[in-house]
């Protein structure tokens, strides 16, 4: 005699297709998070002890990223300013504004003003500011339109699959050494002007362990 | 689907499997073509006692097992020299013979894949409802019992005509299999 | 990692720096009380409490199961906020993520060494020799390496106590000053002074102002492991103390008399650079020096000498009168029979170079023997040429045994009324006949200026923290004399304070440190512009000139009959080869460097000769580190210490290494090892008689590195070809020595795949086992370098200590006298490394310049890598060792304070991941970095391997085989050159030289 | 193939000893074979002894199961492996599991392929015994990695790293390997089980277990169509196996014949490794099949000659394996290596040389006693020999991984392995959750292939000519 009602054909047809389905469907799921700003933090603001605007800063005031990042070309770290930097300006001009107060309170008792970090890349990733920039490699490639920014925050994933995309074509991205801080440079013929670059600056593609792992 | 018919089919019970072959090629003889046997394990010769002669079920093996086999060495060969070429140990990338034991594996893998997917799916399981189950005996067949079925979408099909020739060959009983 | 670092450490800077020097010292005061601090740390270095996978360690187990899988491969998916700390006001020679160099000196036992330390954003993080100071040459020894631990040790004492209680330093000075006022009253009488011995020219000058107010007070000085011996012995033979100096590099012939000259006392650094610099045998070089040594324990010396002769240390003066009588040296004696061959053959090498020889004493060996050697040295007109005399580099060179025999007596007659002790240990390390703590207690003003609250701080009713040698301004004379200032590299993390601060007080004059040593320096100092010279001094490291002149000495006064010998079974007392005389007890990467030739760690034994341990009925084959435990009756005092049996130890002969089994050492120190202290006596400090043996039927589990080390593992197929020794003769007929099999030749070169091929650099590595003494600073370096973690006794007996580059020893010949080698092993950075294709998740992978790359973050934990490293080089992280605090078991090394001393360019490894030798890839990249920037090569010697640097011998060379003008390519070039278990065709990139043995014709082998 | 009856002329003809005992005995018709089997499933009370047994194995899986968390809490260094030996029980069980689980395949497959009749009352168990051999075998190398919780790095996916597998490495292999071995396995037993499900489906009197195995039966119903098909696909997936089962192992054994030790380095491990994976799983089969065939009367089906036959299997891959312990002598000496011949001297005279002695006893000279057919033919003495058989493998995996590790080519770094209570306990551990999931097998699942019992009846023969 009959176990099962003729439903039950359909049913269980359908259910296999459907496992199949939600087993990919999770799978996607999972790697698409992976790559999701929510989890590698891209475009969030964090909140910070004073709203610096790098837009105000520099396209409103056409200040060098140089000016405060002073070891970018140096260091491996490019270098976040002392207080005194605010102050070289801030002692003349908005001295008494409420949103400095931080600043000044920080250079008054001389506690470091505690900015949330935004590039924050892993401890076993060892990444070098200065050799970047020798190469050719532009703040804004990385850091996106900084000067367009009303307040800071990550532009790219910093995920490993992104570092691979330029060391692996290095042409694609390098630029002139002397764009490298311009932040609207937008290269007008890359596919000649890339391999070019490349070979004149001796850029490598390394994408050995070592290179950044150690 | 409401086909033209009342019932599905008509079924005969039989006790020894000879009876069951002997009167599969009766009807086949007779000039039945839609009908099926149903017996507690494979019988010799009774499909084609039925009228079912080959099965494509090796084709699609074959199928799986190439698929398994180059798609197996392609993702080697693709991770180690496309996608990502490392110095592993001073080998050179495309390593074939490292290559070879799991380019057997999935070979092997997707090839019964097929075997069993394509076994079911040609047999249209699942399928946990089929009105031969409305026939209380029915559960017999899966013990000691043969039963010949006759489908009413059988061009020669008719309720009585079909009735009395099962009744001929002196099964236990003859059966309707409602839908 | 470190960009993140600096900024964080920027803030941590950032607080030292604001305001006036008072403010800054303040502010540190701060911060020095240890609750505060590592809050502070935890504060300011969040993300140093963050390792690799360190969210595993963290976060509950199956929320990170879930995490892990649910995220695919993201392996940074638990980042927390960070923030990030910039400088108020920044200096402007600091360049956040590069660091600087500063020359100081670390001072030891009455001798110093130039150090430059590694400074990140003004956090000391690493030591290195200092090439322009002559007692490094750019070299240093395993005690100077790790000195960088002590400075951040977190069971240094961080507060003045007064009985145990904490105190102020106001407190102290308040106290200090009320006995002073009535001392003074009485010219000082009752009021003494103990030091260790003193080496800086400052601290002496105010020594000599306190004294000077004070003229009945005495100044006590006592090193248990000093140069006492050596300073009497001059005193013997000169009629003055004096200050021997040797130059081997210009000696041919040198014989060592019990003296471990290569890898300990003053000079030792200097004298192995000189030394081995006459051993490195080359096609264009065919010749080496020869060394005789006698001694009883096997030392880093003797295993390199040409020819060794063990024997009894109290047999050696015997041996140096007849060597004397042989050279015609008034106060000889003749040679016993067994020696008299021997003896001759080496008198007549010594006669055959006369004033290119050098024949030098071990420090433990009494004055006697060392006059005798200086009496040759004179005869055989090497005084002047090879060995040269100056005034002593200590400040007030006094007999110490008797002077703190003298205290002991006057502490227990009441005669004392205030001992203010700086530095030193006494209640630990004091003869035991002294009663040294019973005396103390009987002193009612006591006071004690350590860096532990030890043994001798807790009898005392003051005690202060004292400055780390890289926390204060002093000054130090290095083996010749020459002066360094040593200058802080940050400022005290515990709020010590330093011996020129407490004297200023007594003295009364200024009483900060620096003040006190520019105040001295500019009277010596005769230049022009102080402040220039000054500069000059600080940034080189020596201060120019200060070299002690040369004395030229006769050697007058006759040499006092033999000392009559009894025989029997000796006792022999010397210092821990690993943590000194027992003040780097709480150092765990010393307490964990395997002793050069037992490898034991952790702990110390009494080491005797296979025959003398079955002569005492304890006989051992030291299987798995099981070892029976003895107890020493001697002179009515007691120890129970296990036996361990040591080839080639003279018979008879028992070695005790003083300095273990503290009580007060420190979270890491305290009950390790046995107090040999317990039954060294002021009459016998270094040799004794008539000890008796008790087998107490027990057994000690002792954590040995290396439970195999002889070589003759022989089967039917014969022996294992994996160090490689030969004769300078052998060398001159065939300069590869042993040449390769025709069937290593034929395997080395079978390869089924086409050979990768290497354009650009080629980095490899070639060791000269000849210029190794085995003494283990490279081992630390490379710990140091490396943010190796330390494991533990425990985990050390069952064989996972994880130290990167290690050095095995091996013994080649019959147990009573046989030939030991060393040879240091780290990854060979094979071209067809095994490891590499066994790994299932490419975590190890080659460079494309050949380095063997080992990706932590990537890495699973197969361990498939490990088993199939046939050096076995690659160390597992079973736990998390550099911070791991689970049931049951913690991280030696912990504390946040360790994490700011942490080198930021190596990623600090968590549990589960493989780990090895990276060639210093750190330093290979940043070099690689400069050089492209500059648009160049990188210049050979621009990277150096932490173990290369340290390495006094110079047997390390790193650089690029590729570039055919390299010093390492040019040593690749030499015949001898091979590589280990090269038929198993792994290509390594590290290769070494054979090590040569120069004998005497004359001696026949054994 | 021989008939099941002999004629009683053959039986007065020819000495008792030499006529073979049926594969099943006499007086069995389709009904009685559906019946009996089933009714292990379906009628019979859960006795006692059931109970007594699960509870027993379950109190062994939470043992895995705290074994298995103090792992992953306190880190992998609970356990006593260390350098040099990095590998110690961890792997040894993996390959002692893994090799148990060869039997099952194997018989099903090969003997199928071979048209060995015998097989079929005994290939339904031991695919059984083959899956859940190969489950816990799977759990060691999961476990034994220092971060588990990315041993999913091994499989091959896209990921934001755009890293692979390193598709070289042995480890890499044994993951496809063993996937698929347990994958294929698993088919394999559930596409023999699907008619006898229905058979349970037809015969059980309870509505819910109805459902639940005429879920699983998919609908079967016995059509001579679908036989076809299926018996077509069983071949396949027979022939599929065959070298699947060779290559597993194979597989295995390429962990260490690719490595450089000494020891591990020998081309002749596959074979080797193979036939000891036969040799112990035919022990595992015989040292649970004959208690079970006892505590349900199963001696009809599995008679004598099911015993006798796996008795001979196991003398012969028994003597296959003697002979590779000699080679693995043999080659060190004629090598004329240092390093091979001392890791031989090692094995034999050093520290772990008892593991040898007894490996000797129990893989080569306990087998031998299987010449006596007496011995053969007594159920007990054949399960003693067994579970001795059993040790010894285990032994062997032992030996080859430790002793081989322990003492390599630099003296310096030799040193010596103790297991500690967290390795003993996860083993222990996976045995109990072998049982287990055995006892849960036989309680609910035919543990005889009903279906191909019936073919096994004289009355299974079609005659057409008689139709016609």
């Amino acid at each position: 005699m009959q176990i099962f009602h003729r439903s039950t054909n359909t049913v269980a047809r359908a259910s296999i297709f459907g496992a199949l389905f939600f087993v990919g469907a999770a799978l996607w799921v999972a790697a698409m998070v992976n790559r999701s700003p929510y989890v590698t933090k891209q475009g969030t603001v964090e909140p910070q002890p004073v709203p610096f605007s790098h837009q105000h800063h520099v396209s409103g005031l056409g200040i060098d990223c140089r000016y405060c990042h002073t070891s970018v070309e140096t260091s491996t770290f490019a270098g976040i300013p002392p207080t005194s930097t605010c102050m070289n300006c801030h002692a003349q001009i908005w001295t008494n504004a409420e949103l400095l107060e931080p600043v000044r309170a920080s250079f008054r008792n001389g506690t470091p003003i505690r900015w949330t970090r935004v590039h924050n890349l892993p401890d076993y990733v060892h990444f070098n500011h200065s050799i970047h920039i020798s190469k050719g490699v532009g703040c804004s490639s990385c850091h996106g339109r900084v000067d367009k920014m009303q307040l800071m925050y990550q532009f790219s994933p910093l995920s490993m699959e992104w570092c691979l995309t330029c060391h692996r074509n290095p042409e694609k991205y390098v630029r002139p050494k002397s764009e490298i801080f311009n932040m609207a440079w937008a290269p007008a013929d890359q596919a000649t002007l890339g391999p070019q670059l490349v070979k004149e600056y001796h850029v490598r593609s390394v994408t050995n362990c070592s290179a950044c792992h150690y | 689907m409401r086909p033209k018919y009342p019932t599905y089919g008509l079924m005969a019970e039989f006790d020894d499997v000879n009876a069951l072959v002997g009167a599969a090629n009766r009807c086949r003889e007779e000039g039945y073509t839609v009908m099926d046997a149903f017996t507690p394990f494979p019988v010799e010769g009774l499909s084609e006692a039925v009228g079912f002669h080959h099965s494509k079920l090796p084709l699609i093996v074959l199928g799986g097992g190439i698929v398994g086999g180059f798609g197996g060495f392609f993702m080697q060969w693709y991770a180690n020299v496309i996608s990502y070429p490392l110095n592993i140990g001073g080998k050179p990338f495309n390593s074939w013979p490292a290559f070879i034991p799991i380019t057997f594996e999935t070979t092997v893998l997707c090839a019964s894949f097929a075997a069993v997917l394509g076994m079911l799916a040609l047999n249209g399981l699942p399928m946990p409802y089929h009105p031969v189950f409305h026939v209380p005996r029915f559960a017999f067949a899966s013990r000691d019992q043969f039963f010949l079925l006759i489908e009413s979408r059988d061009p020669k099909f008719d309720v009585d005509k079909t009735r009395d020739f099962l009744q001929s060959m002196k099964p236990i009983e003859v059966a309707d299999v409602p839908w | 990692m470190s960009k993140q670092e600096h900024l964080d450490l920027a803030s941590f800077r950032a607080r030292l720096e604001h305001g006036d020097e008072n403010r800054f010292w303040r502010s540190l005061e701060e911060l020095s009380n240890d609750e505060a601090f590592d809050e502070f740390v935890k504060k300011e270095f969040p993300h140093e409490s963050q390792t690799l996978g360190e969210g595993v360690d963290r976060r509950d187990f199956l929320k990170l199961m879930s995490a892990s899988l649910a995220l695919g491969g993201l392996t940074a998916c638990t980042r927390p906020l960070q923030q990030i700390l910039p400088y108020v006001r920044q200096p402007e020679d600091v360049i956040p993520g590069k660091p600087l160099f500063f020359a100081t000196a670390m001072s030891l036992a009455g001798s110093s060494a130039g150090v430059l330390v590694e400074s990140h954003l003004n956090r000391p993080t690493r030591i290195e020799g200092n090439p322009d100071h002559p007692s490094s040459m750019g070299a240093t020894d395993a005690f100077m390496q790790a000195s960088i631990l002590s400075l951040y040790d977190p069971d240094r004492s961080q507060t003045v106590r007064y009985i145990g209680d904490p105190a102020t330093y106001g407190d102290f000075l308040g106290a200090l000053s009320q006995v002073l006022v009535q001392l003074r009253s009485k010219g000082g009488a009752g009021l003494r002074i103990l030091t260790e011995s003193i080496n800086s020219p400052t601290l002496g000058n105010q020594f000599q102002t306190l004294l000077s107010q004070y003229p009945k007070a005495v100044w006590h000085q006592y090193e248990a492991a000093g140069r006492e011996n050596v300073l009497e012995g001059t005193r013997l033979a000169f009629g003055a103390y004096v200050n021997p100096v040797y130059q081997f590099d210009k000696a041919d012939v040198v014989v060592s008399l019990d003296g471990d000259f290569l890898t300990q006392g003053s000079g030792h650094l200097r004298y192995a650079r000189d030394f081995m610099g006459r051993r490195k045998v080359r096609l264009d070089k065919q010749e080496m020096n020869r060394l005789y040594v006698v001694e009883s324990m096997l030392t880093g010396t003797g295993s390199v000498a040409d020819h060794r002769l063990p024997m009894r240390s109290a047999d050696v003066e015997s041996f140096a009168r007849a060597l004397a009588a042989q050279l015609g040296v008034s106060g000889g004696a003749p040679p016993s029979s067994s020696q008299a061959d021997f003896v001759a053959a080496v008198a007549r090498d010594l006669q055959a170079h006369r004033g290119k020889s050098i024949v030098v004493a071990g420090e433990h060996q009494p004055p006697v023997v060392h006059a005798i050697a200086f009496a040759i040295n004179g005869a055989l007109g090497n005084a002047g040429s090879t060995v040269y005399y100056t005034d002593p580099i200590e400040e007030s060179p006094i007999p110490q045994t008797e002077s703190m025999r003298q205290l002991a007596h006057d502490m227990e007659t009441g005669a004392v009324e205030a001992l203010i002790i700086i530095g030193g240990n006494p209640v630990f390390a004091a003869p035991a006949d002294l009663n040294f703590a019973h005396g103390l207690e009987r002193v009612p003003f006591r006071a004690h200026l350590s860096h532990y609250y030890d043994e001798t701080s807790a009898l005392c009713q003051w005690h202060v923290p004292r400055t780390h040698y890289l926390e204060e301004w002093s000054d130090a004379r290095a083996h010749d004399g020459t002066v360094s200032i040593v200058q802080p590299l940050i400022a005290p993390l515990y709020g010590g304070r330093s011996a020129h601060e407490l004297l200023g007080v007594m003295t009364g004059e200024a009483n900060e440190a620096y003040e006190v040593l520019r105040g001295y320096w500019r009277s010596k100092l005769q230049s022009l512009d102080f402040e220039k010279s000054w500069r000059k001094a600080l940034n080189d490291g020596v201060v120019a000139g200060s070299t002690l002149p040369v004395k030229a000495m006769a050697a007058g006064g006759t040499l006092p009959p033999p000392t009559q010998n009894p025989g029997g079974l000796e006792l022999v007392f010397k210092s821990d080869p690993t943590i000194f005389d027992g003040r780097f007890a709480n150092n765990a990467w010393l307490e964990e460097l395997p002793h050069p030739m037992t490898k034991l760690t952790w702990d110390n034994a009494a080491l005797v000769s296979p025959r003398t341990a079955a002569k005492l009925e304890m006989g051992t084959e030291n299987y798995n580190g099981v070892s029976p435990l003895a107890e020493i009756s001697y002179k009515g005092r007691t120890l129970q210490i296990p036996i361990w049996v040591v080839p080639g130890h003279a018979d008879d002969s028992v070695t005790l290494h003083f300095g273990r089994g503290r009580t007060r050492a420190g979270n890491v120190g305290t009950a390790k090892g046995f107090n040999v202290y317990a039954i060294r006596t002021s009459d016998a400090p270094s040799l004794g008689f008539g000890a008796a043996f008790g087998n107490l039927k027990e057994t000690r589990q002792l954590a040995c590195t290396q439970l195999h080390q002889s070589i003759d593992v022989k089967t039917l197929r014969g022996e294992r070809d994996i160090i490689r020794v030969g004769t300078i003769e052998q060398f001159r007929r065939d300069p590869s020595v042993v040449p390769e099999t025709e069937e290593n030749k034929v395997r080395s070169k079978e390869t089924f795949y086409p050979p990768f091929k290497y354009e650009g650099y080629a980095w490899g590595m070639s060791i000269d086992t000849n210029l190794c003494t085995g003494c283990g600073g490279c081992v630390i370096a490379c710990q140091s370098e490396n943010n190796i973690p330390v494991v533990g006794k425990d985990q050390v007996i069952i064989g996972r200590a994880m130290h990167w580059l290690r050095i095995d020893h091996y013994y080649r010949g019959r147990p009573e006298n046989p030939e030991s080698y060393h040879i240091p092993i780290l990854c060979m950075h094979c071209e067809n490394a095994p490891c590499e294709p066994v790994c299932p998740v490419e975590a190890t992978s080659h460079s494309p310049e050949g380095i063997n790359e080992m990706t932590y973050n990537r890495c699973v934990g197969t361990k498939y890598c490990a088993n199939n490293c046939p050096y076995k080089v690659r160390r597992f992280n079973w736990y998390s060792y550099s911070e791991y605090d689970i049931p049951g078991r913690q991280a030696i090394i912990k504390g946040e304070s360790f994490k700011a001393m942490r080198n930021p360019n190596v990623t600090v490894r968590s549990r589960g991941v493989m780990e090895k030798c990276s060639y210093c890839v750190q330093r290979v990249n940043a070099a690689r970095q400069e050089a492209e920037k500059g648009d160049r090569r990188i210049r050979d010697g621009e990277v150096v391997t932490a173990c290369q640097s340290a390495c006094p011998g110079e047997a390390i060379v790193f650089g690029d085989i590729n570039d055919k003008t390299s010093r390492v390519a040019a040593r690749k070039a030499q015949p001898a050159n091979y590589g280990l278990l090269t038929e198993l065709n792994t290509q390594p990139r590290t290769t070494y030289l054979p090590t040569l043995k120069n004998p005497n014709p004359e001696i026949k082998a054994g | 193939m021989d008939s099941p009856t002999p004629h009683a002329d053959v039986a007065a003809r020819v000495p008792d000893r030499f006529v073979p005992v049926p594969t099943l005995q006499p007086g069995h018709s389709f009904a009685s074979i559906t019946d009996q089997i089933s009714s292990i499933v379906l009628k019979r009370k859960t006795s006692i002894n059931w109970w007594i047994g699960l509870s027993l194995a379950f109190c062994l899986v939470l043992l895995m199961l705290y074994s298995i968390s103090a792992l992953l809490i306190l880190g992998i260094g609970i356990w006593g492996i260390n350098q040099p030996v990095a590998w110690g029980l961890d792997i040894t069980n993996f390959v002692w599991w893994i090799g148990i689980g060869h039997a099952g395949t194997l018989i099903s497959a090969i003997l199928l392929l071979l048209k060995q009749k015998w097989r079929t009352s005994i290939n339904r168990f031991a695919e059984a015994m083959t899956l859940f051999a190969v489950a816990c075998a799977g759990l060691f190398p999961l476990l034994h990695v220092g971060r588990p919780y990315f041993a999913y790095w091994l499989m091959p996916y896209p990921n934001s790293m755009l890293l692979w597998p390193q598709f070289r490495s042995p480890l890499a292999w044994d993951v496809f390997a063993v996937s698929t071995y347990a994958t294929v396995s698993f088919l394999f037993w559930f596409v023999g089980l699907i008619p006898d499900l229905a058979t349970l489906r037809d015969r059980s009197r309870s509505i819910i277990w109805r459902k639940v195995y005429g879920t699983l039966a998919m609908g079967w119903r016995g059509s001579a169509k679908h036989w076809h098909r299926y018996e077509t696909a069983y071949l396949l997936l027979a022939g599929l196996a065959t070298p699947l089962v060779v290559s597993v192992h194979t597989v295995v054994s390429f962990d260490f014949a690719t490595s450089v030790i000494p020891g591990w380095h020998t081309t002749f491990f596959p074979p080797y490794f193979v036939a000891g994976a036969i040799f112990s799983g035919f022990a595992m089969v015989l040292t649970l099949m004959i208690p079970v065939r006892k505590v349900f009367g199963l001696q009809d089906f599995v008679t004598m000659r099911h015993l006798e036959n796996m008795a001979k299997v196991l003398l012969a891959t028994g003597l296959i394996v003697a002979y590779a312990y000699s080679m693995e002598v043999f080659y060190a000496w004629y090598s004329t290596n240092t390093y091979e011949w001392y890791m031989i001297m090692n094995r034999m005279k050093g520290p772990y040389h008892l593991t040898y002695v007894f490996l000797i006893i129990c893989n080569i000279l306990t087998p031998q006693l299987l010449w006596v057919k007496r011995i053969r033919t007594t159920p007990i003495f054949l399960w003693i020999i067994a579970i001795v058989i059993n040790i010894g493998m285990w032994l062997e995996r032992f030996v080859i991984i430790v002793t081989s590790l322990h003492r390599d080519f630099l003296p310096s770094s030799w040193g010596m392995y103790y297991p500690t209570f967290w390795e003993w306990s996860l083993f222990i551990g996976t045995l109990g959750f072998f049982t287990f999931l055995l006892l849960l097998f036989i309680r609910f699942l035919p543990i005889i292939s009903i279906f191909e019992m019936r073919t096994l009846l004289p009355e299974a023969e079609a005659h057409h000519e008689e139709a016609r």
